[in-house]
């Protein structure tokens, strides 16, 4: 068969959001691609240019639907820089919560969507079963599901419910158990080991140049999370430990994220024992922020996310302008698929978690 | 090296690792619900317990509001415009009271739950209503009417914040940090007009006489009140010379 | 026990022509036509379609409940609750079929639109076909031909055959690719199916289902014997059966719908079917070969044989559904390497096991 | 890069100082691990060069461009996983002629961010392996995220 291009997406199974991934094959076998985005571009930048600084928050929560938290998060960190406002010591325990909580769901949702791209529906329904708990926790604590709106300049909505802790317990216990569950399915089974292993491999140098970030990163082998190397809340403090991989395959990016999810766990009950019962959660920003530039940087589900926000002495920005880790990640695909096969896209793909809501923005 | 981790993961796999674990996980599973109900919910005939704080469409308690206009400047999508409307009270026989109040696009609302957080007087409330699909776009356009929610208290959204000065002083708390933002008036702009005084929803805004100028005319300069400001804006929007802004006074 | 449909439908047909219809013309003023409808050959005739009809409705509401049994059991297994339209569900099956219906024919453009149209009728028509040889119980059959088990098989080969030129003339990227791996996947596994019934055909000394289940009533299922044997038949046949984990040739994360994603309407609807079909054919030819058949413990000799073969398909095909919820699909140069390397061994070595048993004369 | 060297905020500084002491100004703004300076046009690329091979900044994270409606600004994010400090090189460039040296070779990392930049602002990186149209389509003539764009006419 002649080498001829083919076009997987825009509207395709295998493309998680809008965008399309240009294969050429020869039979069976990619020997070029080129990702083509922007279907999904909405001019979030622009977009910011004409919005108070609070009222970019909720925006920010839409960049990715897996993953809104910390988005929010990543952006009131940078306008807090911009403004030198210093966060209460509660408020920084509950935003590496909620983070950690994001984390997890995230992870599911990307465990959710591998499912179908190796063609196993039951690890679908089996994740996002799970993920509806955590969903159900963000829904009592700030009133959504998805979207939270959570996070604030200068600290977060509002301090968590009565019996958060009680609840909170209870979750993540059961869900360590669906943890070994997950594993048994995925782990224990031949056919998605041989779907996975030794597939895609790519060294942490070649990661590291490419601009490779977070757990795609880390499955590669490079000690490197921004949670550690640059602590932003209070994750200094804490009792926990970088999760990697050396053999730089999927299968390594997938046991990076499953024991993220485990860490994730074991954080999120280190801070329920130091977090402080009371003080404030929040304090007044200012309406105008001052001419400077702020800067922020931390460990999203998916890997760096920066924003940086020039402020001219009004409520609105100057400009703001995102890093999102899935751009990057996205830009180096065509070296990760060279010279698989077309069956491995999908699983390629998945696992570094494709987001076109922060990609295109 | 790599070698070695490969020997590692085969061992991992086991003889047992085959398929039947996953095939064991899931017959159990079957079995589980099939004999308890499965975990899906039956959408139009079960619901979901929603908790109070859950944010669906904006609510409003009609007496409450001041009309002031907070949620239609801090809201991020511009769904919500102040409309003059009839109050619901009044007095038998008498035409009702004109009041400002305001209206919501539902179809373009995100529910962020942004008006609600910053009425002064709680009068904007989160509802637990989300099933908002309607025949036509004009139906999702709610006016203060159709958009009154009685509402419980778990329905408010309060702002429990502190001033960065006060972080390190123990302070509690408190909803609303107020007399920090209030507009000041640039003097040489100010034509004394008095708008600003006229519209204030809150009667914060005195008209003071400073002087007279060369006509024998009294020079009004509009003083603020502390303690009555919410800090909406309004004054500074009306302002025909622009001689308003609202800064933070310490 | 069971029902001899042939002998029951001779019956009733030769009243009805005779006495019914003949008796009728006869009234009208017909005379003679009575004798001409006795005879022998039109009667044949008659009965060999009413019993095809009859075989074909009884294997077509069959396929139906596997769809069903498919959506109800892969619910259960990943925890929710399947199709609910109707009572227990059992309406969805028509709904879709409605559905599917009042669709609009589109041929694409570019499509070779006379192979386009012709590859659904063969992949249809085959799979229906198949179900002539299958037999239910002692009398329930429609043929019995002395070489049934090789005349199914032979027809199993000529379904991917259809689908590779419905792949090509589609004039689809993502159809060809399937198309093209539908054809690979079958040179791979038509071989090892085969090869697993040659151990069945040494063992029972016959290429017929009814001798192969007699074999098997007078002596053991021959699932103890021929365990390897039953198993690779099981792995080809799930392969053969473009189902997952070997569902390559419609991999719907890479390929949208891999060779039929051309096809809509009722072609869509008639090859869901057919696919269907081709599944309880599958399903009986393991429940035939290796299971025993309509093969019971005599002390249940109450339940009706047909009952009783139609019970061990479900179940079969209830596994084949099951590893189907447990596993995610193979890759295609990985399927070729289980089918060749694997499986292809496997089926000789389990020739030389029947042989073994033959020679040392256990059986 | 040497393995296990690892500098502080202030070593890289003095270093930076040393090899080009006329073209970076570094800015009175401290917090930790941060790095702010502020280069001119065509010492960056050798800027950066040198940054990668000497200090071990292994990491490009994030290339935008600025309109300040006088002239143009490039912010460079460029990180450190050694040392962990992040450094943030602003560069300005004339408004009438916005060109300047592609880091692409550099970092691969970078590639789509300069694109994603000309794209919105049209400021053109020379070097740059393929410098096209990314996130809008390539028959657009404008540059929407200049200040001076008329967003309602488009």
């Amino acid at each position: 068969m002649a080498e001829m291009w083919i076009n997987m997406g825009p509207q395709h199974p295998m493309t998680h959001g809008l965008w399309n991934m240009r294969i050429k094959v020869d039979g069976e076998t990619i020997t070029d691609a080129e990702p083509v985005i922007g279907y999904l571009h909405r001019g979030w930048e622009k977009m910011t240019e004409d919005r108070r600084y609070p009222q970019i928050i909720p925006m920010s929560d839409r960049l990715c639907y897996g993953s809104s938290f910390t988005w929010s998060h990543v952006y009131c960190m940078a306008v807090e820089d911009l403004m030198g406002i210093e966060v209460p010591e509660k408020a920084k325990y509950i935003r590496a919560m909620s983070d950690e909580l994001q984390r997890i769901g995230n992870h599911l949702m990307w465990l959710a969507a591998i499912g179908p791209d190796l063609g196993n529906l039951t690890i679908f329904l089996y994740a996002l079963r799970e993920r509806e708990m955590f969903l159900d926790l963000f829904q009592s604590l700030c009133g959504a599901r998805m979207t939270y709106n959570y996070c604030r300049i200068g600290g977060v909505r509002n301090d968590a419910p009565p019996n958060w802790d009680r609840d909170l317990v209870r979750t993540l216990d059961y869900f360590e158990k669906r943890m070994n569950e997950y594993e048994e399915l995925v782990d224990r089974n031949k056919v998605f080991r041989m779907r996975m292993e030794d597939l895609a491999p790519l060294s942490g140098k070649d990661a590291v140049n490419l601009g490779i970030t977070g757990p795609t990163l880390r499955g590669s082998g490079v000690k490197y999370d921004i949670r550690q190397n640059d602590p932003y809340e209070i994750y200094d403090e804490l009792d926990w430990h970088m999760c990697t991989a050396d053999e730089g395959d999927t299968y390594a990016r997938y046991r990076v994220r499953m024991d993220e999810m485990r860490m994730s766990v074991q954080i999120v009950r280190d801070i329920l024992k130091k977090m402080p019962k009371t003080g404030p959660i929040r304090v007044k920003p200012p309406r105008n922020a001052p001419v400077g530039t702020g800067m922020a940087r931390m460990e999203d589900p998916r890997g760096e996310s920066l924003m940086y926000v020039i402020g001219d002495g009004t409520d609105k920005p100057y400009r703001l302008s995102v890093r999102s880790p899935l751009f990057v990640i996205l830009s180096a695909s065509p070296v990760l698929l060279r010279g698989n096969k077309i069956a491995d896209l999908p699983s390629i793909l998945g696992m570094i978690d494709v987001c076109m809501g922060e990609t295109d923005r | 090296m790599a070698e070695s981790k490969k020997t590692n993961r085969q061992k991992e796999l086991g003889l047992t690792g085959f398929i039947f674990r996953p095939m064991w996980l899931t017959l159990k599973q079957t079995l589980k619900s099939s004999r308890h109900r499965p975990n899906t919910v039956q959408y139009p005939w079960e619901k979901l317990v929603l908790p109070d704080v859950y944010r669906g469409r904006p609510g409003l308690r009609f007496e409450k509001c001041i009309g002031c206009g907070i949620c239609m400047r801090m809201c991020p999508t511009r769904c919500i415009d102040l409309l003059e409307v009839d109050d619901i009270k009044h007095e038998e026989g008498k035409p009702p009271a004109k009041v400002k109040r305001p209206r919501v696009n539902v179809g373009r609302c995100m529910m962020c739950g942004y008006c609600a957080e910053y009425c002064p007087t709680d009068a904007m409330i989160v509802t637990p209503e989300y099933e908002l699909a309607s025949y036509t776009r004009e139906e999702m356009i709610y006016d203060p009417y159709k958009l009154q929610f009685a509402g419980v208290p778990g329905n408010e959204v309060h702002i429990l914040e502190v001033l960065p000065s006060e972080l390190k002083k123990d302070v509690p708390p408190r909803p609303h940090v107020k007399n920090v933002d209030l507009p000041v008036v640039e003097d040489k702009k100010c034509i004394g007009c008095s708008r600003c005084a006229k519209d204030c929803p809150v009667e914060a805004v005195k008209m003071v006489e400073v002087g007279v100028n060369e006509k024998g005319r009294p020079i009004k300069r509009p003083v603020f009140d502390k303690e009555k400001c919410v800090s909406c804006e309004t004054c500074v929007e009306v302002c025909p010379k622009s001689a308003l802004t609202l800064q933070e006074v310490q | 026990m069971y029902l001899d449909i042939w002998q029951l439908l001779t019956g009733l047909v030769h009243w009805l022509m005779v006495n019914i219809i003949g008796a009728i013309l006869g009234w009208i003023g017909f005379h003679g036509v009575e004798h001409w409808l006795g005879t022998p050959g039109v009667l044949n005739f008659v009965t060999i379609i009413v019993v095809g009809l009859v075989v074909f409705i009884v294997g077509m509401l069959v396929s139906i409940t596997l769809i069903w049994q498919e959506r109800k059991e892969l619910g259960r297994l990943m925890d929710r609750r399947g199709t609910q339209v109707g009572p227990i569900g059992l309406f969805q099956n028509f709904a879709d079929a409605l559905k599917v219906l009042v669709k609009e024919h589109i041929v694409p453009e570019a499509a070779d639109s006379m192979v386009y149209n012709v590859a659904p009728v063969i992949i249809i028509g085959v799979s229906l076909m198949m179900m002539v040889t299958i037999p239910y119980s002692p009398g329930f059959y429609m043929s019995n031909s002395q070489l049934s088990v090789l005349l199914t098989l032979a027809l199993f080969g000529v379904v991917p055959f259809a689908v590779l030129l419905g792949g090509w003339a589609s004039n689809n990227k993502y159809t060809l690719i399937g198309g093209m791996r539908a054809a690979a996947q079958i040179i791979a596994y038509e071989v090892p199916l085969l090869l697993s019934v040659v151990g069945v055909v040494i063992l029972a000394g016959s290429l017929n289902f009814f001798d192969i289940v007699a074999w098997q009533q007078s002596h053991v299922w021959l699932v103890l014997p021929m365990i390897i044997g039953a198993i690779v038949f099981t792995i080809s046949m799930i392969a053969e059966l473009e189902r997952v984990p070997f569902d390559l040739p419609e991999a719907e994360a890479e390929l949208v719908e891999g060779w039929g994603t051309e096809y809509g309407g009722m072609r869509f609807g008639l090859i869901m079917m057919s696919e269907y079909a081709r599944g309880f054919i599958g399903s009986s030819m393991i429940t035939l070969l290796f299971l025993g058949g309509w093969d019971m413990p005599a002390f249940l000799n109450f339940i009706p044989d047909g009952i009783w073969f139609l019970a061990k398909v479900f179940i079969v095909f209830g596994i084949i559904i099951w590893i189907r919820g447990a596993l995610p699909r193979v890759r295609t140069d990985q399927i070729l390497n289980l089918g060749w390397r694997r499986l292809l061994p496997l089926a000789v070595v389990n020739i030389a096991i029947a042989i073994a048993f033959k020679t040392l004369g256990w059986f | 890069m040497e393995e296990n060297v690892t500098y502080t905020v202030e070593q890289v500084k003095s270093k930076i100082s040393e090899a080009f002491p006329a073209a970076v100004k570094f800015e009175s703004k401290a917090k930790p691990r941060r790095l702010f300076m502020t280069a001119d046009k065509g010492s960056l690329f050798n800027l950066c060069k040198f940054m990668k091979d000497q200090l071990g900044f292994d990491h490009c994270s994030l290339v935008s461009g600025v309109d300040r409606c006088d002239r143009m600004q490039v912010v460079y994010h460029i990180s450190s996983f050694s040392n962990n400090i992040t450094a943030e090189i602003v560069v300005d460039i004339p408004r009438d002629n916005p060109e300047i040296d592609a880091i692409t070779p550099l970092w691969e990392g970078a590639n789509w961010h300069e694109r994603e930049t000309y794209d919105m602002f049209g400021i053109i990186f020379k070097g740059h392996p393929k410098l096209e149209r990314l996130l809008l389509p390539a028959d657009y003539t404008f540059f929407p995220m200049r200040k001076d764009c008329d967003t309602g006419r488009h």
